[in-house]
Formats: structure tokens, C-alpha cells, sequence
């Protein structure tokens, strides 16, 4: 059954509050009262409950099943820590109280540091970014601005092809030239061309690492001392940091900067596009160059510093960045500590692993094993049988998946990123890997139909998209 | 390990599938001795445990609704509906992903399409993007779509823009050759903050930025500076970060934006401690494709039911990667989330009667504070926030009230230091403000003063 | 997709709880550890919580839609009530703290004490009572009490042929007879009949008012008097109190006892079976004996009164009963406030109403209008269509809502009761009443198929009943 | 209103389809003289103003998370997992009705299963019911079933039994003939109340009913018991109010149970002030059919599905009425939803961790109490409860204690009172509580003994 909009639900005379009535009285807005209708309709308070009940039914969500979306971390989020961010002494307090009155925010932020930086083995971190792409920024300016301190004018960035693409994105941002590594048949950087690329105007080089094709660059501290020799930085996008977290350390591999997401690594819920958070360790030759603000340790407990000095690239946000996400990431920490924490990362790349050895035979993986916590499949495995990556992707949703990552990387043809995460039971992954042998079986013997027009059984048949790019209808018009 | 399902004899059976006797057999690639290093963090702890570690340090801040409470300045305190808070935490919302399959996320994808029907009824504009990071990273890329738009370099800074934002804008256009002119702050002459605005387009402007109600809480009829921007082929980007004033005052588009910028977090959010919050970002027809961020549009499907999709993602860093209009990815769903929900309840008439409440409680804060001496009310028009002049320092005066229990607001050189400003406090009186809270506010200046 | 038992899922080697290690001890329980398999599995939370998510979307709640399941008012559960249920202060509370640390929980007793004596214009209340039939049986046995208390010894308690299953069943539990009075064709009870039937060996009659057929008792007073005549109590079932909160007040019609089911009239959640709150008020007749506890006022605050006198019938529930739905339901009413909860009296009689005179000409309504809060139809517009009363309801669930009651009351043929509740719309009103008429048009043109095997839409078909009583299968056995 | 979605113009309009003018000519049954009564009642509020005033009232309360908590005595703190919260909060769960429409219903349905399942399990019986009010309504139940199973009258009430059961069933039971037995407490000799309930028995006995873990705390070995009853053809109740001792002691049903009653708060539930709770109903097959309570059964659908249905429901009121072997007709579905939650979260490996803490922690507490002066144990076994004999009357000490910030437990008078036993404390320590609040309950006792 469809849902109505909200505006062929509701009138503009409904209300679901209660508004307390003040009486007359002389306003004071230099005469600028709306007098337009706003057009906002509300809705009584069961009406509201459930259409956003209604609607909510028509998502997919990690609560509900496997969501081996690849290069997403689809984790399970504990509600402890949803619960611990609604303590009125988290959830009800101003970034601009006084300071004397958020000692538990500084300590928190505190913490939330020392864990980021003891488990990255790096010396100092700027929790403030937003977002993962948000970090990258931050990560590139910190790069650029230490650049600019010792008045080294570079223009280039180096990014795998198999990069996010956020990675180039960050880079323009920033005004530098984004120049592509080529990969070598195992899936890695190739270190040679990499070197021979490496020069003066390099100011960089952002590498994923487990990388996309969930694999680690096994040649990681020669690149790393590559490109420190020809005087670059080494950013390291931590997107995949769930497959390494406790570990390795991205400070003993020659990294020089990464951010989280802590809405992948440290369970913060993705929320349906967000909100993210993109804290950003430092090596020490870029640590002087983090944005405002930061807790310090002082004698008798923190304090923020909100104003920036000569060094410090700037201010990246209002206020202190995603301290709702901060207690989230704390709270998951602390629940699994340093044990919890190294195996879940083991049994994240166990299940992928899992996976690549369970279907290995059925569909064709695109570089040897092992991967780390996401299994590369390509499509040669559906060569000759009529069915697409799309069309394998969308059978999945009528098994009851989520798809997995479709056609990322863009380095091997019709890629199939699968990513079951540390969440997964044996008996989750076991009824998955059945579900996806089936599909592969059926592709073989040629049954397009259960493919070509999937999915069946979700709500929605495939939506046209370009009709909505061609015309784009962004908002609800009354003449509709 | 409550949240990790493997048990030993799984993890065995699937190591024998795998043909590897040890799980760091997987971790091979990674070089030898820097595997598995000494971490030096407790161990796990128990959810108990967990939950009174945490509620122990939030028990070291106060919060807002403990006490008198003033403190606005960009972020406020409303009251948000129950319903708000546990209609979010579905789980089909809260672990959904972004909407890439629409065909299983026409929840998100309706609801963003809701929102941002509502974000441009309520600025005033053509259309809304589905939620920038907050209300400050939202103005540095509406700088930076100006900049697409008129391809010229210089913007203009207004002084009634929060500093944060005027900050953040510089500091992320600093490696770009933008040219950022910030003009001055002038709590005591909003009048003239515009007129300064007004004189400072010419022909190289971009865009001038403006904040209404203004950091320092004046409202202003920002027509004249919309004409004197667009006779220069200029934008005006207007800054709400206080997105309920939209219920009581004309709106940015009324007056003549081309973009307008918001921090959303007044409705359907928490203040927590500044973030999550969410940006909203609202523009005319016409410059649709020079948008940053994700967009919802309404489709049909193959059986031709109406849906919704995410679109126009040629101008994002997915397809195009260094040509994108922005790098940014993620947003703030479930911020928007609470956003449209809390919307939906108000709707027109809620809303509007909220905003006469906030600035029936600031009015009131006026009238109470005029009968304190050492106190100097600066504003002639606001919304639910004022400034006043101080007798003394305002930080010291914030921080002797807070020893009292009373969160006074936010003195203005903490935002804008070394400008001359230490005498100047900045005060927010929302729907939460009782008389009881004013009473207490007063008597609380008249002992510090 | 079916969904697993949990004994299916998981396995006793799994926990989803972090226990705390206690290390080696002398244990203290004589020597009676646990030495077999208790046998209960366990699941990781992840998977607890798809579980249980999973679960639920195979449920209909008022939070999906129209629920109008007569004699049962599924009003809506506003989440604000939920919200200050949970304040520790209310939910982590003991029974038997000392009472100076409760002072609030008293307060609250009061205080809802106070609201309910209010709006029915009775002097006392026993709060404690555990749901409907538990008030029932409090209030039964006050009469009993008070009638023993004056050497009468009585046997009979009359009861209406469309009273509540409860009624006689708690009748009997009392060690009383049960007679049925007969009811005349205006769906009222036949106040001759009963006349007749009052004489000394009655101790009371039990009625529902507004009654099941969705009436009111419109010789309520003259019930009263032939009731107190004969030396009888006048016990009502309050169940449909919902129609005539702030209308109008038991008390001032003769009523000696009611009881009150907090979930349906004030919100506290149905919960899918419970739990329930049935408070009851009392006249001056029978507030002797109250069972103990209850909050008294006093000097400086108020005491709990926790031993019975001789009056008092005793004590029904360990500690205060349903503190956690007392909860709930003074927060309805404050949010409602005198004038919202007579408002919501109004829009309940005018939504059955609306839907009386919106479906009167295609469907058969049993007794002239106006109808109190539900509006009874019967199977006389089915005849001889092959169609039935369950067929019918069932073929609501392909529409998208919830069945009406059915079969209930027993007084006419196919009952189908409505109840709307106010908590719904106009809007709703009108897809809701479009819909019945949509299915009454289907079932008189003959299209059986539509109804037979309905429900054709929902996640299960129709269940075989009885084969589950037949051999009941009431617990998992692996051997299965 | 905000939970009333009708305007006015919808109410006109609905008025006239109806063809009445005013709403009050829809209520004409009602007598003129008493419709629309004035109801010196205040008006409504708005949701944060009753935010505001019911939070001031709880905050009169001292929350058992906030201090030193010992008491317990049939309701029990423990740590419940955010995750049950959250979960039975689902509307799915929380706003459907009993599931008669089993199409719709499964969810619930399966729960129920589930949960009759893990009791039966728990218990050591065949078969447990969909839950009773709490277990105090149970155990009066169990009476009664007692009575129909045996055609007896007489019902023995152990000593260990706590009061407020006894006090229910001796209510509950008054105006029928059976006879009920109350046989003395007795918390320094439970072995004797053991006695004292086998010597009871006779040939008339229908039931007797012990409590175990008693309500002074002690562990017994329940087999003498049942064999006395079952020679007699009584059947044993027993009663568990702390259902967590399950993970670590033998069953009742191991120790011959015929009827287990429970109060399952323990798992899943809070304090609550005393409810809601829910009561644990088990009993052997050969007894379901005189079973009071819901019973959900396996079936399958039309298609052969497997599925869930509400069965055995000829004994419940709504089909026999009078008849019924109950007048029972709701039950704590939600609360039962939380107990079999927490049960799939601990599993029998985490019940009995956690019940192994709760062991420990009393045991800490003994040991603890062993070293104050005029503190005296009366227990020599227990699982997480004991009870002690003070120097000064018990009912004074925690009120003294209380005014320190510490709940130190349940004074015997409050349940016996008039049964000499003022000087007894019962005191229960769970997994919540920590060394130092043992130490602040011994600092506490030393001042004021």
C-alpha cells in the first residue's frame, strides 16, 4: 500500500503539539511579521506515529538482516550507546556553556582521543570533522598547511584508482592536481609506478588501506618510505580501519594522517545517510597544523581551546564537531576493549574470508585470497548468461539482502563487494552463502526472468532514475 | 563479547573451511612485527559497567534543563516532542544505509523528500538539498556555490555572521583563490552592520553573506541589500541558525535570497554539546545543478508507482570524484529525520505558535532585564535572543552566575575576542524560559553586577 | 520468509550479555547447584535484536493504522507516557523502600486517585486491582464484603446475556449464581425483567454502560433505583467508559462500583495482551472495604496504608499494583486536561456515529441510532451471500486494517462491532468507511472468493485452530 | 488537543452526514439532568508542562540506581540490557491487541511460544501459561487449580511464603470454601518452616505452597516435601519470587513441583514501584487443562505454514463465562516480551553468570555483616538474599539509614508485622551492587547500631 505525503495527509490547521497560549502582546521584530502562508501542514500526534511507522517499514536496515554492503561496515549499533547519548548531562548541554560546566564533555572528548590515538599508535587527533570526507579535508589541509610552513609549494596528489571517491574529491578541494596509481594484478599499488610518480610536486599520496578491493598493501612501508623520501605526506583513508583495528597500527606503517568513521568502525548508526563523524590522527610532523577546537589536560582537569594560533589550520566547524557520536564510539569502545576490539576484527575478516572460500567455486573472486574484511567478486562468473551485476544485485533483495557494493571498485568489471562485517553469526552467513550459491546456480542455467525484472518482492519494482534526473521533481507542488 | 556472535566452535569450523589453522594466517600481508601490538586499553566491559563509567562523566555537566538557562548563540533549546526521539530509533531508520537501493528505502527516501519540500516552504525557496553537516560547513559550501554561479572570487562576510561560520568559511576556502572579506561586529548598530554589507558589494562580489536574526539577535528587512547584491550580479546568501524564527518572520526568500543557509538543529534536536546537527540549504530553480550535497527526487517504478530516488548525482564525488561540486557524502539523515518529524507535528500552525512563545519569552526577558541597573539592552528588534551591555566584563559575570547555577548565555568575546566586545552578553529566551527562570536570572545579575 | 525460533537460532554456548567474572568462592546454597541443562539458548545482540525486530513486523498495532476492534478501544499510546513511565524516579523504585523515599510515588497514587473519584463522581478508589477482571473481582467482593458486613447473606447476581465473558466468570468466582437478564429489542436491558427478577437473594447486578451493543443504558436511573430497592448493589463494568468520560458521571447515576481498564480509557499501552491496570471506584456503601494498600493525606504528605482492618477485604496484589500504568494514565490525563477528555468522549460517539450513518444503507445495523463509542452491525446484510462474519473481517486484512470485534456481543447474529476511538481522523474515517463499503458491494455481488480465503495479503493465512487445541503443542522440543 | 485529529470543520461536516446539529444530540440516552457535569478538574497541558510537572514529582523519589541498595524481598534490582527497552518499545509490540487475529498477530504469538518455552525450561516443567498479573495473582491461581485437580479443600501456606502471597490467597479465597492453612515464619530456623509444612499435610491437603528461595533467603532441598504431598495426593507449589536463583540452583521441577508460580520481574523488568511484574505459571501435561491463563500452541496455516494460534481458550472466561477456570482475561504480555528478550540475550550461559555474580555478591555481603557488632546472620544458605537479626529494632535502622542514603533493605514487621519479628532485616544483593556500597551498609550499620 502507498504512503501519502505528509502534505495529502495533512491541512495547515492541524497540530500535533499543544502551544501555550501568551496573549497579546507588542512585538518586537521591526514590523517583519510573516503574513505569507507557509504552507507546512501538521499532522495529529497518531497520525504522525504512524506515518513514519508506515514509511519506516519500507527500509531495510542492519536490524532487520545480513546488509553485506561492501566498504560500508554495516555493523551492528548497540542501543547502549544510544541510550548513553541521550543522558540529559550529553544530549542537554550548549557548546557554549561555560566551560567550568561541561567538565564530563572535556573528559569525554578526552578519552575518546587517547583511545583513537593508542589504537592508531599516532600523537594527536582533531575529533571536530563532520564526516569521513569531512576528515579527509581536514587531513589535507593539515598536509598542506605544513607544506605551506616550510614553504613548499606543491600541486599534486596521488590517489590509487581504486580510491573512494571522495579521495580526488578532497584533493581539488584543496587545489591540488589529482594524478591516478595505476594497481598491479594482485589488486595493490604498484609500488614501481608509484616511486617513478613520486617527485617535488607531490605534496601526497591518499591510499585506502585494507584498500577497496579489500586487500592490504602488503608492500605498505615501502610506499610509505617512498613517498616520505621525495618529501610527501602519507594520508591514509581509514574507511576499512574495522579490518585492522587492534591489530596493526597505522602509526607503525609510516601514516602521517587518517580518519575514522565512526559511524563504520566504532558502531555510530549510519542512520540513512548519516550523521557521520571524521576524527583525524596525526603524525607528529603534522600534529601542530589540527583545527580548533581541542581539549587539553590541565592541573586541575581540561580545557578547550577554541581559538586557533599561527599553526593550526583553522576552524573546520561551529563548535566542538559530532559529540553525540563521541559517546557513541566511547560507549563501544569501552564495551569491547582492547580484547573485544582485536577480535572484532578478527571475526570480520574470518566472514569474509568465510565467504570467499563458500563461494569461490560458484562465482569468480577477483584476486587470490586471503582478503581482509571484504570478499572482491567480479562479474565473469555471469558471462554469457544474460544477468548483470544490477540484476544479480536487485535477486538478492528478493532473498531477503540487502545488495552487496555493485560496480565499486571501478577497477575490476562488474564488481560485487561483499563486507558481512563481525556481526554475522556462522548460521547468518551460512543461510547467505546458500542464498548466493542458489542465485549464481540459477544465473548458469539461464533463469534471466528471476533476475531481469527483480526484484519481485520488495515494495518497489526497479525505479526509473533517469526520469527523475531528466525532470527533476525535488518537492511536493500542490498542482501535482 | 555481547555484540559478536562467533562462537569458538564456529570459529573453528570456519578457519577448517578457509584451510587455515590460526585466524592470523588471514592477516598475513601485514608485516610480521608490527602485528598485533600491545594495546594499552582496559579490556571489555560489561553493559552495566559501561553505562555507569559513562554516567558518571555526564554527571560531571549540567544540563540545560537543570537550570536557568540563556544559552543560545547558534544552537537553542526547545522542547522536542517524545515522539520525535522514539520515532527515530526504528531501527529501519536508525541502521538503514543511505538510500542507494531505493527499492528497499523509500522510508528514507520519502522522508527526505518530505524535508525538503519543508525546508523550502519554510526559507522561502524554490528547492532544499536533503541536509548539509550543520548550519556553518552549509554556508562555507554556499560561498563556495556563489562561486560557481557568478565565477567571481570575492565574498562578503557580513557582522551579523556567527564567527564560527565566518571561520569556517575562511578556513576552508584558505588553499582556493577565494577572497573572504569579513566585516566587523556591531552588537550596539545592526543598522549599520547592513549598511556596511550594502557598501561593500562591487562588481568582484560573488555573494555577501548575511545572518538574520543576526549572532547578535536583530531582525532586519534585508531587501535593500538583496537589490544592491543582485544589481551587481552578486547572491545574497542568507544564515538562519535559528530556523524556528521562520514562524513568526518574513522569510529569506520573501526578501530576496538566492540561497539560504540554516542550522536545522532547533527543531527535532538535542544541543548535544553542538553535533549532531544538520544544515539545511535551500536555493532557487535556476541553480539547482551548482547544489551541493544529496537530492531526492520523486520517480515512478516499473509498474509505474510513484517513489523516490536519490538524483542528480552527476554533480557528487561518487561519479564525477574531482570534479564534484563538493566532497561531501554523508549527511545528516537522521537529524533531517527528527527535523521533518518534529515539522509534521507543528506543522503551520504549531510552528507559528512556538515562535510566538519564544519571542513572547524573550520579550519578557527584555522588559525584566531593563530594570536591572548595569545592564543595557542593545537590540530594538529581535526574535528570542538579545544582547545586552554589561557593567563589567560579561565572561566574568557568565561565570560568577554560573557558580550560582544560572547559565546566563554567551558573552560575546568568546566568539568574536580581541574585537572590543568584553562587555557585550549574549542572551536566548525560548518557549523553555519560564518567568521563574527570568526572576532567577535577574536577581542573579543584580548580585553580580 | 518465516522467522526461526530462537531455539532454532541459537545455541546455550551463546550470550548476548558481558558477565562479570567473579573468580572462585565458597558458594552457599546447600549443596543444590544446578547440575543439569536448564536448555535455553542464547543469542548475540545483533541477533537478539533482528529477532525481535523480525517479529514484530508480523504484528498489527495501533501505530500501523485503523484498529477498530470493538469493546476494546484502541485509542492512541502517546509516547510521552512512555517517556515518564521510564523516569527512574517512577521505574526504579521499590515496593517496599522506606516511605520516606517515596514520597513522589504516593503523590502520584493521589493524584490519580484524585482524577478518577473526579470524573466519576465516587467517592473512593482501589487502585491496585491488576486489569478489568481483577477490578471486577475487587469490586464483587466490596459488595460481598459489605453485604456479609450486615449479615446478608445473598447468592444471585444478575448479569446482562451481552455482558463481558469477565462478568459471570467473576460472579461465580465469588461464589455466586449467575442469572441472565434478558435485554429488549432496543439492545437495553428489559428493566421489567429485571424488576422481577431483583429480590433479596440478589446481591447485585452487574452491567455495562455504555453497554456491548455499543448503547447507553437510557433507563440507567430508573436501573438504579429497582437495584437499591431490592437491596442490591449496582456494579458497573467500566470498560466503556471511553464514551461518557466528562459527559457524565457514574456516581450521579446510582452506580456503587466500577472499574476502570486504565490501557483502553487512559492510553497505558495493549501491549499485546497486557499489562492492564483496573482501578475501581466505590460509593459510600462500599469504601469500607477497599482492599489495603492505599495513600491517605496526611499532616506532612501522604502514608500508605499496607495492613487491612476488619473492613477491608484484604489485600488482592503484592505491594501498590500498577504503578508503571498509573503512570502512564496521569499523564493522558494531564495532557488531556478536563476539557480534551470530555473533547475525546465527544469525538469517539462521533466517529462511531459517522461511521453508523456511513455505512447504515449497505451494511445491517442492529439497533436504531445514536450510538455511543462503537457502532454495531450484524449479518443480516451477508444473507445469502455465502459470506460469513468471520469471512468479512478477515477480508479486512487484505484492505490493510485490523478486523472489527466478531461474534461478540452474543446478543445478535454475526455481531461486527466498531470502534473507532478519537484518535482517528476524518481521513481516516473516510478510507476506513469507503473500504467496508467497497467489501459490502463485493460480498453482495457474489465475489466469495474474495472472502473465503482471506486474509490473501498478510504474512500468514488463515490458521487451523483446531488442530491446536486438538493436540496442543505449547512449548519447542528439539525432537520435533 | 494534539491527540485529537479532528478540526472543527471536520467535526461539522461529520455532523451533518450524521444529521444532528450539536454533539449532544448524539448523547441523548443520557439523562439532561447529569450530562456535562462541571469537573473541577484542570484544563489540558501541554507535553511540556507535563514533562515538567511529572518529573518534579519523581524526582521526590529516591531512584535505586542513585544509592546503596539492598532491598529486595520479591522484587529484585537488576541490570537490564538497553536492548529490551528498546525492542518491546517497538509500536508493533506495544500497541497491538491480544492476538485473536493470528494472521496479524504471529509476532506476538511467537513470542509468547518462546516464552512459554524458556519458563517451562526454567522451571523444569512441561508446560508454562502466557503469564499471570504477577506472582502473588499466580499463586492464588495455583490454589485454585490445586483445588480443581484434587477436589480438596485445604491449602498449606509455608512460613517461607512471603506475606503479601499469603495475604492474596487468603483474600482471594474468602468467599469460596477452602480452607487456608498460614503456618508461621520462622527466619532463624527454616528448616523447621520445612518441617512444620510436612507435618501439615494430610489426607484433606489439596495443596501446600512453599517458597524457594524462601522470603528470609534460604535454599532448601525441597524433596521431602513433595514426597509427603504426593503420598497424600497434595500437590507442591512452589513459589520462586527470584526467578535469576534459576541459573544456579536445581529446579522445582527437579525437586517434584507439580505447579511452579514465579514472579519473573527479575528478567526483563524494573522495579516500577511493584508493577507491572508478571507471574510465571508451570505445571506438568497432565495438568494443562486445568491450566488458568492464555496458552498460545503451534499449528500451521491453510498453506501448511507453520504458525502460532491462542489454544485450550474453552477454559478461559470469554468462551465459558461463568464456567471459566479463571476470571483472568489480560495478561503481562509486554512485560513477558521483556523477560523472554533478556532470556535470548543471557542464554543459559549468561543466566548463569549472571545468577553466579548475584551468588557472590550476597556471599561478599554476609562476610561483610559477619564483622558488625550487634548484627547477627540468620542464614546458612542462600542464593542473593539473607536476612539478619539486629540489636535494635530493624524498621528504625533503615529509616536511619535511609536518612544516610542508603536502602538497606526490608524490615521483617513490614510483611509479619505483630509476629515478633522486629529485629529482623532482609536484605538482597545482586550483580548492581558493588564493594562499596557493602561498605557504605557496614559504615552505615556500625553508626547506628
Amino acid at each position: 500500500l502507498a504512503e501519502p505525503l505528509i502534505f495529502e495527509l495533512g491541512s495547515t490547521e492541524t497540530t500535533g503539539v499543544d502551544v501555550p497560549e501568551v496573549g497579546e502582546f507588542e512585538m518586537a521584530i521591526g514590523g517583519l511579521e510573516r503574513t505569507s502562508e507557509i504552507g507546512c501542514p501538521g499532522l495529529s500526534e497518531p497520525d504522525t506515529v504512524r506515518h513514519y511507522t508506515r514509511l519506516s517499514r519500507r527500509n531495510y536496515g542492519i536490524d532487520m538482516g545480513v546488509f553485506p554492503l561492501g566498504s560500508c561496515t554495516m555493523k551492528h549499533n548497540p542501543r547502549l550507546n544510544e541510550k548513553m547519548a541521550r543522558l540529559p548531562g550529553f544530549s542537554d548541554i550548549h557548546p557554549l556553556q561555560p566551560k567550568s560546566t561541561v567538565r564530563g564533555a572535556m573528559q569525554l572528548m578526552d578519552e575518546l582521543s587517547h583511545w583513537l590515538c593508542t589504537l592508531t599508535g599516532m600523537p594527536a587527533v582533531a575529533l571536530s570533522p563532520k564526516a569521513g570526507a569531512h576528515g579527509e579535508l581536514c587531513g589535507v589541509m593539515a598536509i598542506r598547511s605544513a607544506l605551506e610552513a616550510r614553504g613548499d609549494a606543491r600541486e599534486v596528489i596521488l590517489c590509487p584508482e581504486s580510491a573512494h571517491g571522495t579521495n580526488p574529491a578532497t584533493a581539488a578541494f584543496c587545489g591540488y592536481k589529482v594524478k591516478a596509481i595505476p594497481a598491479k594484478d594482485n589488486g595493490r599499488v604498484d609500488l614501481e609506478a608509484l616511486k617513478e610518480a613520486l617527485d617535488d610536486t607531490v605534496a601526497a599520496v591518499m591510499l585506502t588501506n585494507p584498500n577497496t578491493c579489500g586487500l592490504f598493501e602488503n608492500e605498505i612501508r615501502d610506499i610509505a618510505d617512498a613517498i616520505h623520501a621525495a618529501g610527501a605526506f602519507f594520508y591514509c583513508d581509514g574507511a576499512n580501519f574495522n579490518a585492522i583495528m587492534g591489530k596493526a597500527r597505522p602509526g607503525d606503517l609510516g601514516v602521517d594522517a587518517m580518519h575514522f568513521n565512526l559511524h563504520k568502525t566504532f558502531s555510530t548508526p549510519h542512520g540513512g545517510g548519516g550523521p557521520g563523524s571524521g576524527p583525524v590522527v596525526f603524525s607528529d610532523a603534522l600534529k601542530a597544523h589540527v583545527p580548533v577546537p581541542f581539549v587539553v589536560k590541565t592541573d586541575d582537569g581540561f580545557d578547550l581551546v577554541e581559538d586557533a594560533d599561527d599553526k593550526s589550520m583553522g576552524r573546520l566547524v561551529a563548535y566542538h564537531g559530532q559529540m553525540g557520536m563521541y559517546v557513541r564510539a566511547l560507549s563501544y569502545m569501552l564495551s569491547h576493549g582492547a580484547d573485544g576490539i582485536r577480535q572484532a576484527a578478527e571475526d570480520a575478516v574470518l566472514n569474509a574470508n568465510y565467504v570467499l572460500a563458500s563461494l569461490g567455486d560458484v562465482m569468480t573472486a577477483s584476486f587470490d585470497g586471503p582478503c581482509m574484511h571484504e570478499a572482491l567478486f567480479d562479474d565473469r562468473f555471469l558471462k554469457d548468461t544474460g544477468v548483470t551485476t544490477l540484476d544479480f544485485a536487485k535477486a538478492m533483495i528478493d532473498e531477503g539482502y540487502h545488495p552487496m557494493t555493485m560496480y565499486f571498485p571501478l577497477v575490476v568489471h562488474g564488481a560485487m563487494l561483499i563486507e558481512p562485517t563481525e556481526s554475522e553469526s556462522k548460521f547468518n552467513m551460512d543461510q547467505f552463502i546458500a542464498s548466493m550459491r542458489g542465485l549464481a546456480g540459477e544465473a548458469k542455467a539461464g533463469n534471466v526472468d528471476r533476475f531481469s525484472g527483480a526484484p519481485y518482492h520488495a515494495p518497489w519494482k526497479r525505479l526509473d532514475e533517469t526520469q527523475a534526473a531528466r525532470n527533476p521533481v525535488l518537492r511536493y507542488s500542490p498542482e501535482e | 563479547m555481547r555484540y559478536l556472535p562467533l562462537t569458538a566452535t564456529d570459529r573453528q569450523a570456519m578457519l577448517d573451511k578457509i584451510g587455515v589453522r590460526h585466524v592470523d594466517e588471514l592477516f598475513k600481508d601485514i608485516p610480521n612485527d608490527v602485528l598485533n601490538p600491545e594495546i594499552d586499553l582496559p579490556r571489555h566491559k560489561s553493559e552495566m559497567e559501561v553505562e555507569r563509567y559513562l554516567s558518571r562523566m555526564a554527571a560531571k555537566n549540567t544540563a540545560a534543563g537543570s537550570v536557568p538557562f540563556f544559552v543560545g548563540a547558534g544552537a537553542y533549546k526547545h522542547h522536542v516532542p517524545a515522539t520525535v526521539d522514539h520515532m527515530i530509533q526504528r531501527g529501519e531508520f536508525l541502521t538503514a544505509y543511505t538510500p542507494y537501493q531505493p527499492e528497499i528505502a523509500q522510508g528514507t527516501l520519502q522522508y527526505i523528500f518530505e524535508f525538503q519540500t519543508q525546508v523550502a516552504q519554510l526559507t522561502g525557496m524554490d528547492v532544499a538539498n536533503a541536509s548539509m553537516y550543520d548550519g556553518s560547513t552549509g554556508c562555507s559550501e554556499a560561498v563556495m556555490m556563489a562561486r560557481r554561479v557568478t565565477r567571481k572570487k570575492k565574498a562578503i562576510l557580513a557582522g551579523s555572521l556567527h564567527a564560527h561560520y565566518a571561520s569556517v568559511v575562511a578556513t576552508t576556502t584558505q588553499f582556493t583563490d577565494d577572497v573572504i572579506e569579513r566585516l566587523a561586529p556591531n552588537p550596539a548598530n545592526p543598522e549599520a552592520e547592513l549598511q556596511a554589507a550594502i557598501d561593500a558589494i562591487d562588481a568582484d562580489t560573488s555573494c555577501v553573506v548575511f545572518q538574520n536574526p543576526g549572532v547578535f539577535g536583530s531582525v532586519l528587512d534585508l531587501r535593500p541589500l538583496a537589490e544592491k547584491a543582485h544589481e551587481h550580479k552578486a547572491l545574497l546568501i542568507v544564515v538562519v541558525t535559528e530556523v524556528m524564527s521562520l514562524g513568526l518572520t518574513q522569510s529569506p526568500g520573501e526578501m530576496g535570497a538566492d540561497i539560504v543557509v540554516g542550522e536545522g538543529q532547533s527543531i527535532g534536536n538535542g544541543l548535544n554539546f553542538g553535533g549532531p546537527y544538520l544544515g539545511l540549504f535551500a536555493t532557487n530553480q535556476k541553480f539547482v545543478r551548482q547544489m551541493p550535497g544529496r537530492l531526492c527526487g520523486e520517480t515512478v517504478d516499473a509498474d509505474g508507482k510513484r517513489g523516490f530516488v536519490l538524483t542528480l548525482s552527476t554533480r557528487e564525488q561518487h561519479i564525477r570524484r574531482e570534479k564534484a561540486t563538493s566532497n561531501i557524502c554523508t549527511n545528516s539523515g537522521l537529524c533531517a529525520l527528527a527535523f521533518t518529524i518534529h515539522m509534521t507535528l507543528l506543522g503551520e500552525k504549531g510552528l507559528r505558535g512556538v515562535a510566538l512563545a519564544n519571542h513572547k519569552a524573550a520579550v519578557d526577558l527584555r522588559d525584566a532585564l531593563k530594570g536591572v541597573d548595569g545592564v543595557e539592552v542593545l537590540n530594538s528588534t529581535f526574535f528570542n535572543e538579545l544582547s545586552v551591555k554589561l557593567s563589567k566584563d560579561a565572561a566574568s559575570v557568565v561565570d560568577a552566575l554560573a557558580d550560582k547555577g544560572i547559565l546566563a548565555g554567551v558573552p560575546a568575546s568568546r566568539l568574536y575576542p580581541g574585537e572590543g566586545l568584553e562587555d557585550v552578553l549574549i542572551l536566548a529566551a525560548t518557549e523553555t524560559v519560564s518567568a521563574d527562570d527570568i526572576s532567577a536570572l535577574v536577581a542573579g545579575l543584580k548580585e553580580v553586577l
